[in-house]
């Protein structure tokens, strides 16, 4: 491996065949898109193969100093390789849900997908601050486009108040990015990472992190955004929104905000977490009014996303491993859903879940799917929600119960509100006769679903697999936040002597006879 | 004086000028539209051969005492050949363009190039100014050309009132430059920037401030920044579709470096004076750029308010007022110049069946259907003035910015770059009626292959690949700032 | 004894009374050309007279540039007058508003 | 004395000149008040000293602008009657804006004071040439130091020309010239042709 | 491979197998392969437990798979078998084996019958794995897993609305008390730095007196663990405050109340406390809410299942009721007794549901009881295992001869617990306990007397009358159907459940009657049995001896003294009820009503979170966040624009006033400066 630039051919593949799809028509462009991205695919398995679990912090580093100003920087870690494979993961499955469903302008929706992938990845992988920056907000082009083309009925609301949302939110990002290149002197992300700044400065330079990240993940309340861009978004367009875009959010928390700035995010980390316990209850309870299936599930995707950032500010390893695995687990689990959306919505070419009822009837092994998608969804434990979940309310039960129990609340009324959705999608009489007449899956989307749902449930029950990568860079992570790290409310005091004469009193009373 | 020495400094404009008159000549006597074209390409050879002159000065990156040609009227520094090549290249493009669309109406006439031609001489001027005076004859030489390019399609109610209008703003604006420079010479005794600036060193007195003050609103007006920006969309939106591309080009990447040089030598120690003004100007032109751009149809009067909106951003480079804001503004501007040339030749080649041009919004509902390359090329244009990465428009930004935020500036830079965010909307606009509207199918015209090469040049280089010349052009702006500013 | 600040207020009421005739003129594009040219006028003045004072002759020099564009910018500001007139067959200045916004 | 009495005499016409160009009625008159301006301005500058400049300015103002100014308001014709000069709506504004300025740019500078001003101290480079005329000192600047700019304001003048030219010349169109030969070369039997129409159906041309 | 392997597993695959296969395989090999499996996971875990039995059996941990490492937390798949577990797996395995089997009969006609089989393996899955559970993540696996299988199961019948409300009702419920749970281990891990259940046990008593904080306040550590854990036993055991659910997952197949809803998931909770023992020891405070809430449940389900007309209601009500006998012995200290009860209650609530599940097959799934009468001629086997049933729910027994059905044995030992532990608590409790015990005896005997004896009532059930319609279509004239039949049958002939059906009853009423004689001993009086793996309090053993006899002998009064009220209300008397109900209205509507918790919780948490999430969305995000940020952003940008254009007026004096008035600005701001 020693040498073979993997991170900047799997940047390039997407990106030469998007622009080889552009100049075919329809039927060769599917069919590039989806062997380019099934080659990125590859491409990412071999490049966790050849991860060193327990190596270097950093891997497949790669530099070339043809800019001016930043250098041409690629390296990832564990955190970074997880999200890449989630992302090199969805594309090939984003690419099979548009098959049939997208039938205007095909050579222009594959160009903008797998543009959409090179940029994902680039983000993940990029260890130029700048040049994360630039691949961070170049995915708003192909978003926005994805959105506006091949949306729905009011897809220029939304993909307008997609676009700029995001923009307005990182350009601050920029300006303090900028501020720390000049007063660190460097654009090398690793090195920034160690690099302390005043935590005067850190203030600001956190706020204007939080901005971005905070829009992109998206944190009640500038998520508002995320409901309309769903909802408006093809179907593969929101599994990728959902899927990999709101990640960024997260990993951006995590490799720029909390280690770059250790106490700012000690001391904003309250903030964090009021706004993520007002987004656990009020999303969720917003979720639980929804008419529209996708609208519910991206509510849903705030409140989880309120999930991973307690957990990242809960400054111990639990914490930062569960929401990683959160960030991973809803990656994989809303895009599920919203695949399970598509799949109605390309029978009966309505969102509303009114329309729907009864589904279980004619088709059992959709209900199936969405059945498990939804339990993973509320954590049910075995699939990957739970992992996630529970380490990121450990993590944050350690900090604060405040946070902890409030945020637990998230597990009824997901549970609520999911399972509502269920009922009325799936139980019940069937209303209506068209929505009766609906077939179960075909074979592509048997191919679409089951492998998510072979990964929900491997990394349910089996997390080590995705956790281990990410270990030793959680834990550098944590030893760089251990001079910030909050006392936590919930400390124990030891025991008293004198209580503890009573326990022994107590053994004995037990034990006596 | 040395003769010999001031011609090879000045052997750019010599050569302008006297193929100018040449060229001059030979308009006169051919009056066929092929003469006009061969005059044309000839006077681009021309612009082609002074770029070749120029360069050397700014690959030496010369500056200093050896730079002066002519008792110190001119000086050929790097930062001139720097903005030289900016002016020739966006000449030249704006020129190619020209014939096509004149052609139509019949109104392509011999003159148009020889005009250009000494447009940019006196642009040449302009840059290469090292007092009042030169600077003078170099905006008027440029100005008056200007009027008339303005004006050129005489038959047109709308270029005519664009002459008017361009021409007596233009004229009061040079009026209040004037009052300006006769104040400072009042005040400072001389006109020589150097002079100026030891003289107008600390604490110095009102006349010269006012004078300061009147000289920058002059400069401001040229440049279209607020509040002297008025003229720009009336002027933009009448002028023929060349002049504009040609005025939103190279007289503003003219305009700015005289500024600059106006700035940092003249008032180089009034930094504290003038610093505010800009600031001001920058920020208001971002503003107001944008605001005014979000209720046009028409694309040229988009235009124009986006390039306001530009001159914004490239202000704040202007007001770090240090060595290396002066090279992002540099950096900048070259990345304008490509934005701009390649919008307003994509807006050549919006044509109607007939060839008649198309400027309205709504008219390009829909392009991207059945002119793809086309529309996407505009697109990534507008995206790229938008400053979205990866594009390089992006890039222009970001040196501008992180000029301000290494010299502490960062409240400025915060307050412009979220600014920024009003102007991507219209931009946003654009790409939107051109992709996701239904197609009003108006854009049916065949476009001229000289629009498309320019286009494709245009669009390579504000794509992502323009990154690859982060590193040549930084050099160059960094070694055309420090020829302007020595210490 | 006159001073130059005599100059300098007599030639920045000049100035000001062009400044006015451009923007309080509302029927006639002529007296706006004229106008420009008493602000060309009052800039002259100002020149001359620092040059003057400054016993410094290029406030003068400057001053024969500046007339000599002056006569110019008029060539062209008339021409560009008639061409306008000849389109729309009218100079008033309220009528130059065809495009806005 | 004598001095003071004609600097204030030039310039109070001057500037009541000034005003009635701009608020004159009648461009012609417009025009003629703008003679009288800069007629006294010329005085003023001969009072500071500068002949040469006072002469160029009656000649290049009165003898040739002034003179294109009233060419033009002839040639185009203008129905005086409608040019009546109205004020715009924001005239109170202006007004206050202009004078504003105005009292500023005075008082600003202290021009109110005699001897108040603090001028800069020329380099010496440009004085006048001692026992020399101010023409002759102002020829050896001129052709020596600003030569460069001498040239180029040449070729301002030159683009001013040309574009005054490519701006208004213009072929009379709609006049078409006779050709004798075309019309000699005519025969009947091109200009005339014999039909036989049907009934109801009418000539088609 | 350790059999234990195979009984947890074994479920699992053959839930995987039929209910992947569904239809492509067909419902017998689906419902082979789920009952094969389960009955070799029953015959397997037998001999563990009579290894046990036997003393000649070590506790023992079977290593899975590694499940999560993250940082100190760490916690693995693994198996347990001790003897507490040893216990459970019999329980489950066997009941869950019988369902199965009985299921073939009672599901024989519906046509989704792999699915349903799957779910039952999957359930049982899960609860073993809550079982086997050597850490608090993996209990919380099965808690939640038995959850989703209890969801799905509820909510079998999807189409009925009902039923689909039931099931989330279930598993929204039991998720208010996962909250407890789940914060319960985070507190557990922040104090013991571990999840592991035997490390946890061992250091748990040295924490006595130690605080930690929660929610901002100090508590003693041990009591505000364990009272979150507790929480959680009470949603998954439906004590009072979360049991609403439980009526209502009635609706779900009888084979699934039976074995889901009685005899094992329910039981959790009691399994958990019982498990967790040392940690419930090491705080007092914590034993006695456990009691209290154990009590009051008890005697609530109590009141309620008097008062109901379903038939599985009022078992269900049972149910309920005697979770929180279990209850309130885990709370006095009898965890040996709480479990004894868990053991015999399995088998003899199971025997009630299936035999009421028969019932209710025979009568053409009517379910209310007003609607029944005099089957005991019709359906004699059933009447019998229903009797069996009920003798041991209503603990029937001869103190002298320390014989009896099997509540007997276990009823009576915890009521002579609470009694002897000599804790305010535990006297409350007894005297809850002996009148639930009079009311358990009263509506044991209501529900035997209204189904069994009297003349049939049959005519009136909706239920019935379309089956006699249905049966009569054919050929015959419906215009008559039921009128005919003065005898109260409408015509109706009820028969006998099939063999399969048959089987499961006869086997439980084994363990109905001889369960609590046989292993009283292992149960109540060996410490050896337990090996440790609960807290033995072996005190507390002695002392339940030495309570006086009036004590030992209340819970048979009190018996005869329900059955009486029974007799002379539904035979004797039947019009009786009805006037007493006249006369105490208010109370009856009450108790009729379940005390209102369905309403007051819909009042309190249903409708406000729906009219709470429609004023956030609406007002909230769409009316304030939208409003005010995007889109009043959006619109002050269109309020500039217009102003922008209004300034662009296109007239040349306008312009050079806004020049003007820049200059006038930069010059006047230069002169402040």
């Amino acid at each position: 491996m020693a040498g073979f630039p993997i991170l900047s051919v799997m940047l390039l593949v997407p990106l030469l065949a998007a622009v080889a799809c552009l100049l075919v028509e329809a039927r060769t462009a599917r069919w590039t898109a989806l062997i380019a991205t099934l080659v990125n695919l590859g491409l990412g398995m071999v490049l966790w193969a050849n991860y060193d679990i327990g190596g270097a912090q950093w891997q497949f580093v790669e530099r070339a100093a043809i800019f001016s100003g930043f250098e041409w920087k690629l390296g990832i870690d564990g955190i970074a390789l997880m999200l890449i494979m989630l992302s090199v993961f969805l594309m090939p499955i984003c690419i099979g849900a548009s098959w049939e469903a997208i039938e205007k302008r095909v050579g222009e929706y594959m160009a903008a997908f797998l543009l959409m992938e090179t940029l994902m990845i680039g983000v993940f992988a990029a260890q130029d601050i700048f040049l994360f920056y630039i691949m961070f907000e170049a995915g708003l082009i192909p978003m926005y486009l994805i959105i506006g083309i091949w949306g729905g009925q009011d897809r220029i609301y939304a993909s307008y108040k997609f676009f700029l949302y995001t923009l307005l939110g990182s350009v601050l990002m920029l300006i303090a990015m900028l501020w720390m290149v000049h007063e660190a002197g460097t654009t090398d992300v690793p090195t920034l990472m160690a690099y302390d700044f005043d935590p005067k400065v850190q203030t600001w330079l956190w706020l204007a992190f939080f901005a971005s990240f905070a829009v992109k993940m998206p944190m009640w309340p500038v998520h508002t955004w995320l409901p309309d861009a769903h909802v408006q978004a093809p179907t593969a367009g929101s599994v990728i929104l959902a899927g990999v875009l709101l990640k960024m959010g997260g990993y951006g928390f995590i490799r720029f905000s909390l280690p770059m700035f250790p106490e700012a995010s000690a001391q904003f980390a309250p903030l964090v977490f009021a706004l993520s316990m007002i987004a656990v209850v009020v999303t969720s309870l917003i979720a639980l009014v929804q008419h529209d299936m996708k609208k519910l599930i991206a509510y849903s995707s705030v409140a989880h996303m309120a999930i991973v950032t307690i957990g990242l500010f809960a400054f111990n390893p639990q914490g930062l491993e569960g929401a990683m695995i959160v960030m991973l687990s809803h990656g994989l689990v809303s895009g599920a859903l919203f695949l399970c959306v598509g799949v109605i919505y390309d029978r009966l070419h309505t969102r509303e879940i009114d329309r729907y009822g009864g589904l279980s009837i004619n088709m059992p092994y959709y209900a199936l799917f969405f059945l498990l998608f939804t339990m993973a969804s509320i954590g049910l434990p075995g699939t990957s929600g739970f992992v996630g979940e529970f380490l990121s309310l450990a993590g944050i039960y350690q900090i604060s119960t405040w946070v902890a129990l409030v945020c637990t609340t998230g597990i009824i009324l997901g549970a609520a509100y999911m399972l509502y959705l269920y009922r009325r999608v799936a139980f019940g009489e069937q209303k209506n006769a068209d929505a009766a007449a609906m077939p179960d899956l075909d074979k592509r989307e048997w191919l679409l679903l089951a492998p998510i749902a072979a990964v929900v449930l491997w990394m349910g029950v089996y997390p080590e697999s995705f956790m281990a990568p990410m270990r030793a860079d959680i834990a550098a992570l944590d030893a760089r936040l251990a001079r910030a790290k909050p006392e936590g409310d919930a400390h124990l005091t030891a025991p008293k002597p004198k209580a503890a004469t009573t326990t022994e009193e107590h053994a004995a009373h037990g034990g006596a006879h | 004086m040395d003769f010999v020495q001031s011609f090879r400094l000045t052997a750019p404009e010599v050569l302008f000028s006297l193929s100018g008159l040449v060229l001059l000549l030979a308009a006169a006597w051919s009056r066929s539209d092929t003469s006009a074209r061969v005059i044309t390409w000839l006077a681009v050879a021309v612009m082609a051969v002074g770029a070749a002159l120029v360069a050397p000065t700014l690959l030496g990156g010369a500056s200093g005492p050896q730079t002066l040609a002519f008792s110190g009227l001119f000086a050929a520094t790097a930062f001139a050949a720097f903005a030289k090549l900016l002016i020739i290249a966006a000449a030249a493009g704006s020129l190619v363009v020209a014939p096509a669309f004149f052609q139509r109406v019949g109104a392509y006439r011999p003159e148009y190039p020889v005009l250009v031609l000494f447009a940019v001489l006196g642009m040449c001027l302009m840059v290469s100014s090292t007092n009042l005076l030169t600077l003078y004859i170099g905006l008027e030489l440029n100005s008056l050309a200007a009027y008339v390019l303005a004006a050129f399609l005489r038959t047109d109610d709308r270029s005519a009132e664009a002459g008017l209008k361009y021409f007596v703003l233009g004229s009061l604006a040079s009026g209040i430059l004037l009052f300006g420079t006769s104040l400072t010479y009042g005040f400072a005794g001389t006109i020589d920037f150097a002079g100026i600036a030891a003289a107008l060193n600390g604490k110095i007195s009102t006349g010269a401030i006012f004078g300061l003050v009147f000289v920058f609103a002059g400069l401001a007006f040229k440049i279209s920044a607020v509040p002297f920006h008025m003229w720009t969309p009336d002027v933009y939106e009448g002028a023929p579709t060349p002049v504009t591309a040609f005025f939103a080009s190279a007289p503003k990447v003219a305009a700015l470096a005289l500024t600059v040089i106006v700035a940092m030598t003249a008032f180089g120690h009034q930094v504290a004076a003038w610093q505010p003004i800009v600031i001001f100007a920058a920020l208001a032109s971002i503003v107001v750029g944008a605001l005014g751009a979000i209720g046009q149809t028409n694309l040229k009067r988009l235009l124009a308010y986006s390039s306001i909106n530009n001159v914004g951003f490239l202000l704040i480079g202007l007001a770090v007022a240090t060595p290396k804001g002066v090279a992002a503004l540099l950096t900048y501007l070259a990345i304008y110049v490509a934005m701009t040339i390649g919008g307003f030749v994509a807006l050549l080649m919006f044509k109607g069946a007939d060839g008649e041009p198309v400027e309205d919004l709504r008219d390009i509902a829909g392009i991207s259907r059945h002119r793809k390359v086309l529309a996407a090329c505009f697109a990534m244009i507008m995206f790229s003035l938008a400053g979205i990465p990866p594009l390089f428009g992006f890039w222009g930004k970001f040196v501008v910015f992180q000029a301000a935020v290494d010299a502490g500036m960062v409240a400025l830079a915060a307050v412009g770059i979220a600014a920024s965010v009003i102007g991507a909307f219209y931009y946003l606009k654009v790409v939107k009626v051109m992709y996701f509207d239904e197609p009003a199918m108006k854009v049916t015209g065949k476009s001229d292959w000289m629009h498309q090469a320019l286009l494709a040049i245009c669009a390579l280089a504000i794509s992502p690949a323009g990154y690859l010349l982060t590193k040549c052009l930084d050099g160059l702006s960094t070694s055309a700032a420090a020829s302007l500013i020595t210490p | 004894m006159i001073g130059v600040e005599h100059y300098v207020v007599v030639s920045s009421i000049l100035f000001v009374l062009g400044v006015l005739g451009i923007f309080l003129n509302r029927k006639n594009v002529i007296i706006i050309l004229m106008a420009i040219e008493l602000i060309l006028l009052s800039v002259n003045l100002n020149l001359v007279a620092f040059s003057s004072f400054l016993g410094d002759l290029t406030g003068q020099i400057f001053a024969m540039f500046v007339l000599t564009v002056a006569a110019g910018e008029a060539a062209i500001g008339l021409a560009i007058l008639v061409i306008y007139f000849r389109r729309r067959g009218t100079i008033a200045v309220d009528d130059v508003n065809r495009m806005k916004g | 004395m004598i001095q003071v009495l004609s600097f204030y005499l030039f310039a109070s016409i001057m500037l009541a000149a000034g005003a009635f160009t701009i608020l004159a009625r009648n461009p012609v008159h417009s025009v003629l008040w703008l003679i009288v301006a800069f007629f006294n301005a010329a005085g003023l500058m001969v009072l500071a000293g500068a002949e040469f400049i006072a002469m160029l300015l009656v000649i290049v103002y009165v003898g040739a602008v002034a003179v294109l100014f009233l060419f033009v308001v002839m040639m185009l014709d203008i129905d005086f009657a409608e040019l009546r000069a109205g004020f715009i709506k924001n005239f109170p504004l202006g007004l206050a804006v202009a004078l504003v300025l105005l009292a500023e740019v005075v008082l600003g500078m202290g021009a109110y004071q005699a001897g108040s001003l603090k001028l800069g101290t020329p380099d010496g480079t440009a004085a006048a040439v001692v026992g020399a005329s101010n023409i002759k000192s102002i020829g050896a600047l001129l052709y020596g130091k600003y030569l460069f700019l001498f040239e180029a304001s040449g070729i301002i003048l030159l683009v001013a020309m040309v574009g005054a030219i490519v701006l208004t010349h213009r072929q009379r169109g709609g006049v078409r010239g006779q050709n004798i030969a075309d019309q000699v070369a005519r025969r009947p039997e091109e200009a005339v042709i014999n039909m036989q129409p049907e009934v109801g159906q009418g000539v088609k041309l | 491979m350790d059999p234990i392997l195979f009984i947890v597993f074994l479920p699992l695959l053959a839930a995987l197998i039929a209910g992947l296969g569904n239809r492509m395989i067909g419902n017998v090999p689906a419902k082979l392969v789920t009952t094969a499996g389960l009955f070799i996971s029953c015959a397997l875990s037998w001999p563990i437990f009579i290894a046990f039995l036997g003393g000649n059996a070590e506790a023992h941990v079977v290593p899975v798979l590694h499940w999560v490492q993250s940082g100190s937390l760490s916690f693995d798949w693994a198996l347990r078998v001790d003897a507490l577990t040893a216990v459970m797996l019999v329980v489950i395995t066997t009941v869950s084996a019988l369902v199965h089997l009985y299921s073939w009969g009672y599901m024989d006609e519906d046509p989704d019958q792999p699915r349903f089989f799957a779910y039952l393996s999957l359930f049982t899955f899960a609860m073993l794995m809550l079982v086997t559970a050597n850490n608090l993540v993996q209990m919380f696996f099965g808690w939640e897993g038995v959850g989703l299988a209890s969801y799905l199961l509820i909510g079998f019948w999807f189409r009925k609305p009902s039923a689909s409300a039931a099931a989330i009702k279930a598993f929204v419920v039991n998720r208010v008390g996962d909250l407890g749970f789940m914060l319960g281990i985070f507190g557990t891990f922040l104090v013991f730095n571990t999840v592991s259940i035997p490390e946890i046990l061992v250091r748990a008593p040295g924490m006595a007196g130690s605080t930690i904080g929660f929610l901002g306040y100090r508590w003693d550590t041990m009591t505000i663990l364990c009272i979150l854990l507790f929480i959680g036993a009470m949603g998954k055991s439906a004590q009072l405050g979360l049991h609403t659910w439980l009526p209502d997952a009635m609706e779900g197949p009888t084979p699934v109340s039976a074995l889901i809803h009685a005899a094992t998931m329910v039981t959790a909770g009691v399994f958990m406390v019982c498990r967790l023992s040392p940690m419930f020891e090491a705080s007092p405070i914590a034993l006695d809410v456990v009691t209290y809430v154990g009590a009051a449940t008890c005697f609530f389900a109590a009141t309620v299942g008097l008062t109901q007309w379903d038939i599985k209601r009022v078992i269900a009500y049972s149910t309920c009721s005697q979770l929180g006998y279990m209850f309130f012995a885990a709370g006095v200290g009898a965890y040996n007794a709480a479990m004894f009860h868990l053991f015999t209650h399995a088998f003899f609530k199971a025997l009630l549901f299936l035999g009421a599940g028969s019932v209710i097959h025979a009568m053409h799934h009517e379910q209310d009881m007003r609607y029944y009468g005099g089957l005991r001629k019709h359906i004699p086997l059933t009447f019998w295992a229903m009797m069996a049933g009920t003798l041991a729910i209503t603990g029937v027994g001869v103190y002298w001869l320390h014989a009896g059905f099997a509540g007997f044995h276990s009823k009576d030992a915890i009521l002579e617990a609470a009694f002897a532990s000599g804790k305010e608590a535990g006297q409350f409790a007894f005297w809850v306990g002996v009148t639930a015990a009079l009311m358990t005896s009263f509506y044991s005997w209501r529900l035997i007397f209204l189904t069994f004896f009297g003349k049939p009532r049959w005519a009136g059930s909706e239920h019935i009358q379309h089956a006699v319609h249905d049966d009569h279509h054919g050929h015959d004239d419906h215009a008559h159907g039921g009128t005919h039949h003065d005898d109260g049958t409408a015509g109706y002939h009820p028969h006998e459940s099939p063999l399969a059906m048959l089987i499961p009853l006869g086997v439980l009423t084994l363990g109905a009657v001889f369960a609590g004689w046989v292993f009283s001993h292992a149960f109540l009086e060996s410490a050896e049995f337990w090996s440790g793996s609960i807290f033995y309090n072996e005190h507390l053993m002695h002392a339940m001896h030495e309570v006086p006899l009036w004590v030992k002998l209340s819970a048979t009064v009190v018996m005869m003294l329900g059955l009486t009220g029974a007799w002379y209300a539904y035979i004797r008397n039947p019009g009786f009820p009805a006037k007493v109900v006249g006369q105490i209205d208010v109370l009856y509507r009450f108790v009729y009503n379940k005390w209102y918790f369905d309403e007051l919780y819909k009042f309190l948490f249903v409708r406000p979170a729906f009219w709470l999430g429609d004023k956030f969305w609406k007002l909230g995000d769409i009316g304030f966040i939208d409003r005010f940020g995007p889109n009043g952003a959006a619109w002050t940008v269109q309020q500039g624009t217009r102003f922008a254009q209004k300034v662009q007026s296109g007239y040349l004096y306008s312009y050079a006033l806004v020049m003007l008035l820049g200059l006038t600005a930069a010059i006047t701001w230069m002169m402040v400066r």
